[in-house]
C-alpha cells in the first residue's frame, strides 16, 4: 500500500460548547480525487481548515509526506503545497477580480520598472484572469476590473475556484466549489478537477452533489458528527448507501453486511 | 456500476427517510478550575474588563497602600467617572451601530449652559430650565442622527461637524463665562440635585453616581431584553443586511441618536451637581475619554459586538488608574505616561484572556 | 492719514478662555469705535503654535497693519513674528511676553510672575505663623507647562517664600510644605477632581493655589464635599466678575486682578497710532514691557501687599 | 387567463459600465412554483432585487396584484407580503440563531413585562426556532445561541430559508435557497416549498439544480444576458433543451421547432 | 413526462458543448454631458474632492475678494496645510488598513524635539540627528505595528495608548521647553531645510510643500502599482481573506506602521522648517486634523476604500476653508461655527455626488 501523502490522525477542535472535529482521521493518496461528504455541519469544513492550517486543532497530528507538519497560518500551508478555496471563499469585496486572482503571486512589469520600481503588470494579469475565468465558461463577467463584491454569487465562486486552478500545486482543496454555479460552469470545473488529477496532483472535493461526487471522486471519505464514519468506493457502493450512511439512516457495518 | 440510480437524479434520497433525527451531541472532556473560567470568561465575555477592573484595584491597592482601597477612595472614583460614564453609555450606543459620536461632550456641555443660562440668568423656573435642556439634548441628537441617516454622512464626519458647532454655540451663549455655584445655590438648586450624597458608613455615593448605574442597568435591560436593543445590534453587525431582513434602520438609527442625546442632557444635568458650577471650559476631552472608556471595556469600534456593562467597566478602570496613579504620588507627566501603557496593558490582558479561552 | 483702511489682527491663544473672550470684546470695541478693520483667530488649546503662526502668515496676507497677540509659546513664534515685522507690521504681545521681550515692538502684559507672587506673600501674611507648617496643593494648568502656567505657580511660592529652584519648572521644590501638584486644564470639573486627589493625599491641606478662578470653584466643592471648606484658604489669579464674587463670597481668600481690555484697546490704539504717524509704543520705566497692571482683590486686607477690596474689584473686573 | 400576481415589464438595470438587467420581463400567477433558470451571471438575483424592492430599477414596471407599485426599500415590499430569502442570505453574523429567525417580529413576553416593557420572550422564541430548524432537518446545529458567524455555510443557508417559511405571506421568493445545503436539507426545502405552494401561496425559485427545478416547478422562466428569453413548461421540455437554451446553445425558435 | 433524462443525472449537460462563447456584452444609451461627467465620477471617486475643493475656492473667491485668490495666499495655503498633510498621509496608510493613528502627531513632535535637542543641544551633526529622528519614527511606528498585530490591540487602542506615552516622553525630553529658531540657525540650519522656499513670480512655494506633493506621488505608486500597495488595501478590506489567500498579513501591518512612523519623521523635519522653531507643544490637535483630511477626502475609515490623493484634497479643502474664513474677516468664534457646517456640507457634496452617480 502506498503512503498517504497528507493523513490526519485524532483531530479535535472545540469551539466552547459546539465540538465541530471529533477525533476525525483523514487520508490522501498520491494522485486520488477524494470526495469528501457529509451533513452541513459535519465537520468537513472544519477539517479542511484544519489541514489548510486555517485553524489550528486542539488535538490531533497532521502527517505530509511522511513527517509531521503543524501550520500556525495558511501560508505556510500554502508554500508547502497545499492550495484551498474554501467555502467562504476567501476574496478581498473591494478589490478587483485581477487583484483577487492574483493576490499575493503578482507579477510584474518586464525591465527595470518591474525589478527596481516593483511596477505589476497591469495588463498581462488582467488577460490571464480573463482567460482563467473564460475557461471556467464564465462568459458572463463583462469587466475584469469590477469589484468582486459586485459579482453575482456565482461569479465570485468561479474567481476563487480560478484561482486555485491556476496556481496548481501538490494538493488542491475544494470546499463545494460548484454550490453556486451554474450548470455549465460546474462542468467546466469537474473536468478541471479531472485535468488537475491527470497531471498527478491530487484533489479533495467536498460537495453535496451526489451525481457529481459519484462521478469524479476516486474513494469517499463520509463523514458524521465531527469525525470520519468511513471511506467508501463509489464504484462499490450505491449513492442511497451513501446517503444512508452520511444522515444516520445505516452503520458502517450494515453496508457491509448488505 | 451495480446500483446507479435509475432515474431524474433524486432515487437516492429514497433512505432519507430513516435518517437519524437527534440534535447533534457531544461528550465534553472534563475541564480543570482554570478550564471552567475559561469557559465562563468565553461565555461572558463581560467578565474580562470586571477581572481588569479588579486586578488594577488589587495592584493599585498594594502600590498605593490602603488609603487606596478605603471605601471613601472608592467611592470618590465612582464620583469621578459619573459624567465621563453616562457619556461613555451614550457613546455605546452610537458605537453598538458602528459609529461614533466625536459630539456627546460638546452637546452634554451646551445643554449644562442652556439649562444655566435659563434658570440662572433669565429666571425660568428650574423644571422648566431642565425641560428644556433635554429637549436640546434630543434635537442635538436627532441633528446627528438626521446627517447620518439622511444626508448619509459617515457618523465621524457629521459629529466632528456637529461638535464644531455646538462648541462654537455654546461658547456664543455662554461667553465663555462660567456660572458661579453660589448663584446656582439662591436661584436654582434644583441644578444641583445629582451632587446630593447619601451617606453608607464611610463611602458616599452621589445621586449623580447613582444615575449612572441606572442609566447603565435601564439601557442593559433595553439593549438585550428588548426588539429594540437587538435591532441596535443588528444594524451595527451589518446595516445592509438588517435592512434586507425587514428593520427600519433608519429610523432605529435616528431614535439612538436622540437617545443618546438625551442621556448626554442627563450628564449635563449632572455635571452641574458634580462640578458644582457651570463652566463652559468643562469636558473638552470628554469625547475622547468616553470613547476610550467603551474600548476598553471590550465594545467593538466596528458596531455589533459588546456589553454595554463593559463600558462602565472601562470607565471604572480608567478613574482606578487615575486615582490610584495620584494616591501613588507619581508626577503629573509621568501620570500621562502610565496612563498610555495601562491603557495598552488593560487591554491586551483583555485580548489574551478572550485568546486562550477561545 | 486717517485710520480708515486699517486692518489690525488679534490672535489669542484660544477662544474658550473667558480672558481671551474678554480681550477680543475689548479689541473688537475699540476698533469699531475707531472705524478700522478687525480680524480674530485663535489656537485651538493652549500651546497650539502652528495655528498662530498660520493665522500671523494669513495676517500678512491680508495686508494688516499690526498684529496684537497672545504667544502660545514664548520662544517658538518668533521667526514668523520676525517675517510680520519685516513686513512692515506692528507686532504687540499682549498679556505674555515673548522670549526675549524684543521679538515684539512691544508687549502690553500683566505680569503673571507678579501676580502670583502677589497672592503668594498675601497667603504668607495672612497666614502669619502657621505659613510655616502650611500644607499647600497647587492646581495648575496642564502637563506641557506653558508659560503663564508656570509664572503663576512659580511667583507664588516667591511670593509665599519657597525657594523655586529652576524658575521655569512648576514641581522642582523641595519644600515639605507641598502636598502635591495636579492639573486642572483650566475648568472648574479639572479643579474639582484635582482638589480631590489631592485631598486623598493629605486631608490636611490648608493652602490652595489654582491657576484661574473656575479651577478655584471646583476646588472649593471639593473642600466642601469633604467637609474642609473652612480649613483651606484658596487664592486664584485672573480677576473675572465671577471670581470676584467668589472673593466676595469668601470662596476665594484672594485673586490677582488682570485687564484683559485694557491690554486690548490699547493696542489697538498703539496700532492705528503707528499706522497714521508711525509712532512706536513705548514701555514702561524700568522694565522691558508696558505694564497693563494687576492688582490683588480680596476682603482680608494684609499689611505689606497693596489690594483693593471686592466691592471695588467688581467695578473693574472683566466678565 | 388568470391576471399574473406579480408582473414586471422592461426592467433595466445598469451598474457603470455593467448592465445587469437588460428590459426583463416577468409573470408569477397566483399560486404557481415558478422555476427562474440562467447562467451565472445572468441578472437573476438582480431581477428578484428589483422585484422585492432591494434595489431601485433604472427604468420598467412592477405591478402586484394589477397595481402598479415601486418601493423605496425591502421593507416595503414585505409589508405588501413578498417574502424573500436573498442569495447573500441578509443574516447578521455576529447574532444569534434566534436574534436572526426573528429579525423584526420579535415575541415578547405575556403579560405586563411584555406589554409594557417590551421584554422578549427568549424561551419561546428558541423552542421556535429550534423547531423550524429541526423541521428542515438541521440536526447538527448543537447551540441554538450560536452566533451565526459560527455556524456552517448550509447551516446558515438553513436559518435563512426557516425564516422566510416560518413568515409565510403573499409571496416566496427564493435565491438558490439550497446550494449549500445538504441531500437531507435540500429535500426539505423541496418538500416546504410544494407545502407553501399548498396553502396557495406562490413561490420564485431560483436554482441551478435541473432536476429539483423540473421535479417542483410548474413553469419555467429562463433568463439569459440580462432578460427573459422565454418561459418554458416543463412538463412539455426536455432538461436538456432547458439547458440548451439558458446557456445560448439553442435559441428559443429552436425548440419551438424541434 | 415525456423526456426525463435516463441515467446519472447529467445527461441534460450534454447541449454544453454548444453553448455560447462570447463574453456579454450590452449597447449603451448614449449618455448626455451631465450623464458623462457623472460616470467619470463613479469611476473616478477622487475627482470628488478636487470638485469640492475647486468648489469652495471658487466660493471663498467671491466671499473673500482678490487676496484669497492672489498666488501668493493659495501658496501660503499649499504652506499651511503642508504638515497636516504630510501627517494625512501616514494616516491613509494605517486607515486603508482599517486601522486609525491616533499617534502620528505625537510620533511628529517627539522626532522634531529629539533631532533639536541633539542637533542644537548636544551638538551632533544635523545629518545624524535627522537619521536618528528618523530611526525614532520608525520604532515608534514599530511599537504600534507590534502592539497591533502581536499583542492584537484595535489599533485605536493601542495608539491611544501610545500617544500619551509618546506625549509624555516630549515633554521629559524637552522639559516644554522649545527650542529658538534663532539657535536653531546658528547650529543646525539643515533642520530648517523644508522651509526653504521657490519663487515662482508672486507664489513662494517652501521645499516643506514639495515634500508633501512628493510623499503623496510616490505613496500613490506604491499603493496602487506595486503587490506591496495591493495587499494594503486587500488587509484593510478583510484581513481573514487576505490571509486565507496567502498575504503575510501581520508582517506587512508592520510593515505599513513602520512606514507611517517614517513618513511622521520626515514630517517632523518639515515642521521644523515651517513653524522655525521646535516647540514641543505644538500639533496637539494634529492627529484629529490629519484624519479629518483623510476622511473629507472619501477615504472609508472601515478600510480597503479609496484613494491617497483623497488625503491630499481633503487636507487642501480643511486649509482653503480655514484661510478663507479669516480673510473673510469671520468672528473667531463664528469659524469654528463655520467649519463645523462647512465640514458637514463638504463631505455631502461628495455622498450626493456619489449617489447620483451611482
Ligand atoms: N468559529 C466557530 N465557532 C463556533 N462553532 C463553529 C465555528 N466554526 C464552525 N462551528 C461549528 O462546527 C460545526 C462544523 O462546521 P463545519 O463548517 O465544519 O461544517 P460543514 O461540514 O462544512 O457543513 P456545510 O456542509 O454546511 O458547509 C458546525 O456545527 C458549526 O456550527
Ligand atoms: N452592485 C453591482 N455593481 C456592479 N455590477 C453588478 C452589481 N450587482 C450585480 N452586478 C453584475 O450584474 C450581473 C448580474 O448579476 P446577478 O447577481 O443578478 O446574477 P445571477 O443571475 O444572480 O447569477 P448567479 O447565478 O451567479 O447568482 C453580473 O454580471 C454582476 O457582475
Ligand atoms: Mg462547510
Ligand atoms: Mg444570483
Amino acid at each position: 500500500m502506498t503512503e498517504p501523502l497528507l493523513k490526519a490522525r485524532g483531530l479535535v477542535k472545540r469551539y466552547g460548547r459546539v465540538t465541530a472535529l471529533d477525533h476525525a482521521d483523514f487520508d490522501l493518496m498520491p494522485g486520488e480525487i477524494l470526495a469528501v461528504i457529509g451533513d452541513n455541519g459535519a465537520g468537513k469544513s472544519s477539517l479542511i481548515k484544519a489541514i489548510s492550517g486555517a485553524v489550528a486543532p486542539d488535538e490531533g497530528t497532521i502527517t505530509l509526506e511522511g513527517r509531521e507538519v503543524s501550520y500556525s497560518s495558511p501560508l505556510q500551508a500554502r508554500e508547502a503545497g497545499i492550495e484551498c478555496v474554501y467555502q467562504t471563499l476567501a476574496l478581498s469585496p473591494a478589490l478587483s477580480i485581477t487583484d483577487n486572482m492574483f493576490c499575493g503571486r503578482e507579477l510584474r512589469k518586464p525591465g527595470i520598472m518591474g525589478r527596481w520600481f516593483g511596477m505589476l503588470d497591469q495588463k498581462a494579469m488582467e488577460k490571464f484572469a480573463r482567460e482563467k475565468l473564460s475557461e471556467l465558461g464564465l462568459m458572463t463577467i463583462q469587466n475584469i476590473n469590477q469589484a468582486v463584491e459586485t459579482l453575482s454569487g456565482g461569479q465570485r465562486q468561479g474567481v476563487a475556484v480560478a484561482r486555485a486552478a491556476a496556481f496548481g500545486s501538490k494538493v488542491i482543496i475544494l470546499d463545494e466549489p460548484t454550490a453556486a454555479l451554474g450548470v455549465k460552469e460546474s462542468r467546466k470545473v469537474l473536468d478541471l478537477i479531472r485535468d488537475v488529477r491527470s497531471r498527478g496532483t491530487p484533489v479533495v472535493l467536498i460537495s453535496h452533489n451526489m451525481p457529481h461526487v459519484f462521478e469524479v471522486a476516486d474513494r469517499i471519505h463520509i463523514h458524521r458528527l465531527g469525525r470520519r464514519l468511513c471511506v467508501v468506493d463509489p464504484k462499490s457502493i450505491s449513492m442511497s448507501d451513501a446517503v444512508a450512511l452520511m444522515t444516520g439512516a445505516m452503520r458502517p457495518d450494515e453496508v457491509a453486511a448488505a | 456500476m451495480s446500483e446507479t440510480p435509475k432515474s431524474g437524479g433524486n432515487d437516492y434520497e429514497a433512505q432519507l427517510a430513516k435518517s437519524s433525527v437527534a440534535v447533534a451531541e457531544f461528550d465534553h472532556a472534563p475541564r480543570g478550575l482554570i478550564g471552567t473560567v475559561q469557559h465562563v470568561l468565553h461565555a461572558n465575555p463581560t467578565f474580562v474588563p470586571v477581572i481588569v477592573l479588579v486586578a488594577s484595584i488589587a495592584v493599585f491597592g498594594v502600590i498605593a497602600g490602603e488609603r487606596f482601597f478605603s471605601p471613601f477612595n472608592l467611592s470618590l472614583i465612582m464620583q469621578q467617572v459619573s459624567i465621563i460614564g453616562i457619556l461613555a453609555a451614550a457613546q455605546t450606543l452610537i458605537i453598538l451601530t458602528a459609529g461614533i459620536d466625536l459630539s456627546v461632550a460638546a452637546i452634554m456641555v451646551l445643554m449644562s449652559v442652556i439649562s444655566g443660562k435659563l434658570a440662572v440668568q433669565f429666571g425660568v423656573p428650574a423644571p422648566l430650565a431642565i425641560l428644556v435642556s433635554f429637549a436640546g439634548g434630543i434635537a442635538a441628537g436627532y441633528l446627528n442622527g438626521w446627517l447620518v441617516t439622511k444626508i448619509k454622512l459617515p457618523p465621524f464626519i457629521a459629529t466632528l461637524g456637529t461638535w464644531n458647532v455646538f462648541f462654537a454655540l455654546n461658547l456664543w451663549l455662554s461667553g465663555a463665562q462660567s456660572i458661579r455655584g453660589a448663584d446656582i445655590d439662591t436661584t436654582a438648586p434644583l441644578l444641583k440635585f445629582f451632587g446630593n450624597t447619601i451617606q453608607i458608613g464611610d463611602a458616599r455615593l452621589t445621586y449623580g453616581t447613582l444615575l449612572m448605574i441606572a442609566i447603565f442597568v435601564a439601557l442593559w435591560y433595553v439593549l438585550n431584553k428588548t426588539a429594540w436593543g437587538r435591532h441596535v445590534y443588528m444594524i451595527g453587525d451589518d446595516k445592509e443586511a438588517a435592512e434586507l431582513a425587514g428593520i427600519r434602520t433608519d429610523r432605529t438609527l435616528r431614535q439612538v441618536y436622540m437617545l443618546a442625546g438625551f442621556i448626554c442632557a442627563l450628564a449635563a444635568w449632572a455635571s452641574i451637581g458634580r462640578v458644582g458650577s457651570i463652566s463652559p471650559q468643562s469636558f473638552y476631552e470628554g469625547n475622547l475619554e468616553s470613547i476610550t472608556a467603551v474600548v476598553i471595556g471590550g465594545i467593538s469600534l466596528f458596531g455589533g459586538r459588546g456589553s454595554i456593562m463593559g463600558a462602565l467597566f472601562g470607565a471604572l478602570i480608567v478613574g482606578v488608574f487615575q486615582s490610584g496613579l495620584r494616591l501613588a504620588g507619581v508626577d503629573v507627566l509621568w501620570q500621562v505616561f502610565a496612563i498610555g501603557w495601562l491603557i495598552i496593558i488593560a487591554v491586551a490582558i483583555d485580548q489574551w484572556i478572550r485568546k486562550v479561552s477561545a | 492719514q486717517s485710520a480708515d483702511g486699517v486692518t489690525a489682527c488679534l490672535i489669542t491663544k484660544t477662544d474658550t478662555n473667558p480672558f481671551f473672550v474678554k480681550m477680543r470684546e475689548g479689541a473688537t470695541e475699540a476698533a469699531e469705535a475707531a472705524g478700522i478693520t478687525l480680524q480674530t483667530y485663535a489656537g485651538a488649546i493652549d500651546g497650539d503654535v502652528e495655528s498662530q503662526v498660520a493665522a500671523v502668515e494669513t495676517c500678512i496676507a491680508a495686508g494688516a497693519s499690526g498684529i496684537l497677540i497672545t504667544p502660545s509659546d514664548s520662544r517658538a513664534l518668533e521667526p514668523v513674528i520676525t517675517q510680520a515685522r519685516d513686513a512692515g507690521l506692528l507686532v504687540i504681545a499682549l498679556d505674555t511676553p515673548f522670549e526675549p521681550a524684543d521679538t515684539a515692538d512691544a508687549t502690553f502684559a500683566t505680569d503673571n510672575f507678579e501676580a502670583g507672587r502677589l497672592i503668594g506673600a498675601w497667603a504668607a501674611a495672612t497666614m502669619g505663623d502657621a505659613a510655616a507648617d502650611a500644607r499647600i496643593a497647587t492646581l495648575d494648568l496642564n502637563p506641557s507647562q506653558v508659560s503663564v502656567d508656570y509664572l503663576r505657580n512659580q511667583g507664588f511660592m516667591t511670593g509665599f517664600g519657597i525657594e523655586v529652584n529652576d524658575p521655569t519648572r512648576i514641581g522642582d521644590e523641595d519644600d515639605a510644605r507641598i502636598v502635591g501638584h495636579d492639573v486642572t486644564n483650566g475648568s472648574a470639573e479639572g479643579g474639582r477632581t484635582a482638589m480631590e486627589n489631592l485631598l486623598q493625599v493629605d486631608s490636611g491641606i490648608n493652602l490652595v493655589y489654582t491657576i484661574n478662578e473656575p479651577a478655584a470653584a471646583g476646588a472649593y466643592e471639593a473642600l466642601s464635599a469633604f467637609g474642609l471648606a473652612d480649613q483651606a484658604l484658596i487664592v486664584s489669579v485672573d480677576g473675572g466678575c465671577p471670581g470676584v464674587r467668589d472673593v466676595a463670597a469668601g470662596v476665594i481668600g484672594a485673586t490677582a486682578m488682570q485687564f484683559p481690555l485694557r491690554m486690548a484697546s490699547l493696542g489697538i490704539e498703539a496700532i492705528i497710532a503707528h499706522a497714521t504717524d508711525g509712532t512706536m509704543p513705548a514701555n514702561t520705566e524700568g522694565l522691558d514691557f508696558y505694564n497693563t497692571g494687576v492688582m490683588l482683590v480680596t476682603d482680608q486686607p494684609v499689611d505689606g501687599v497693596e489690594s483693593i477690596t471686592s466691592a471695588e474689584a467688581l467695578e473693574l473686573c472683566w466678565g
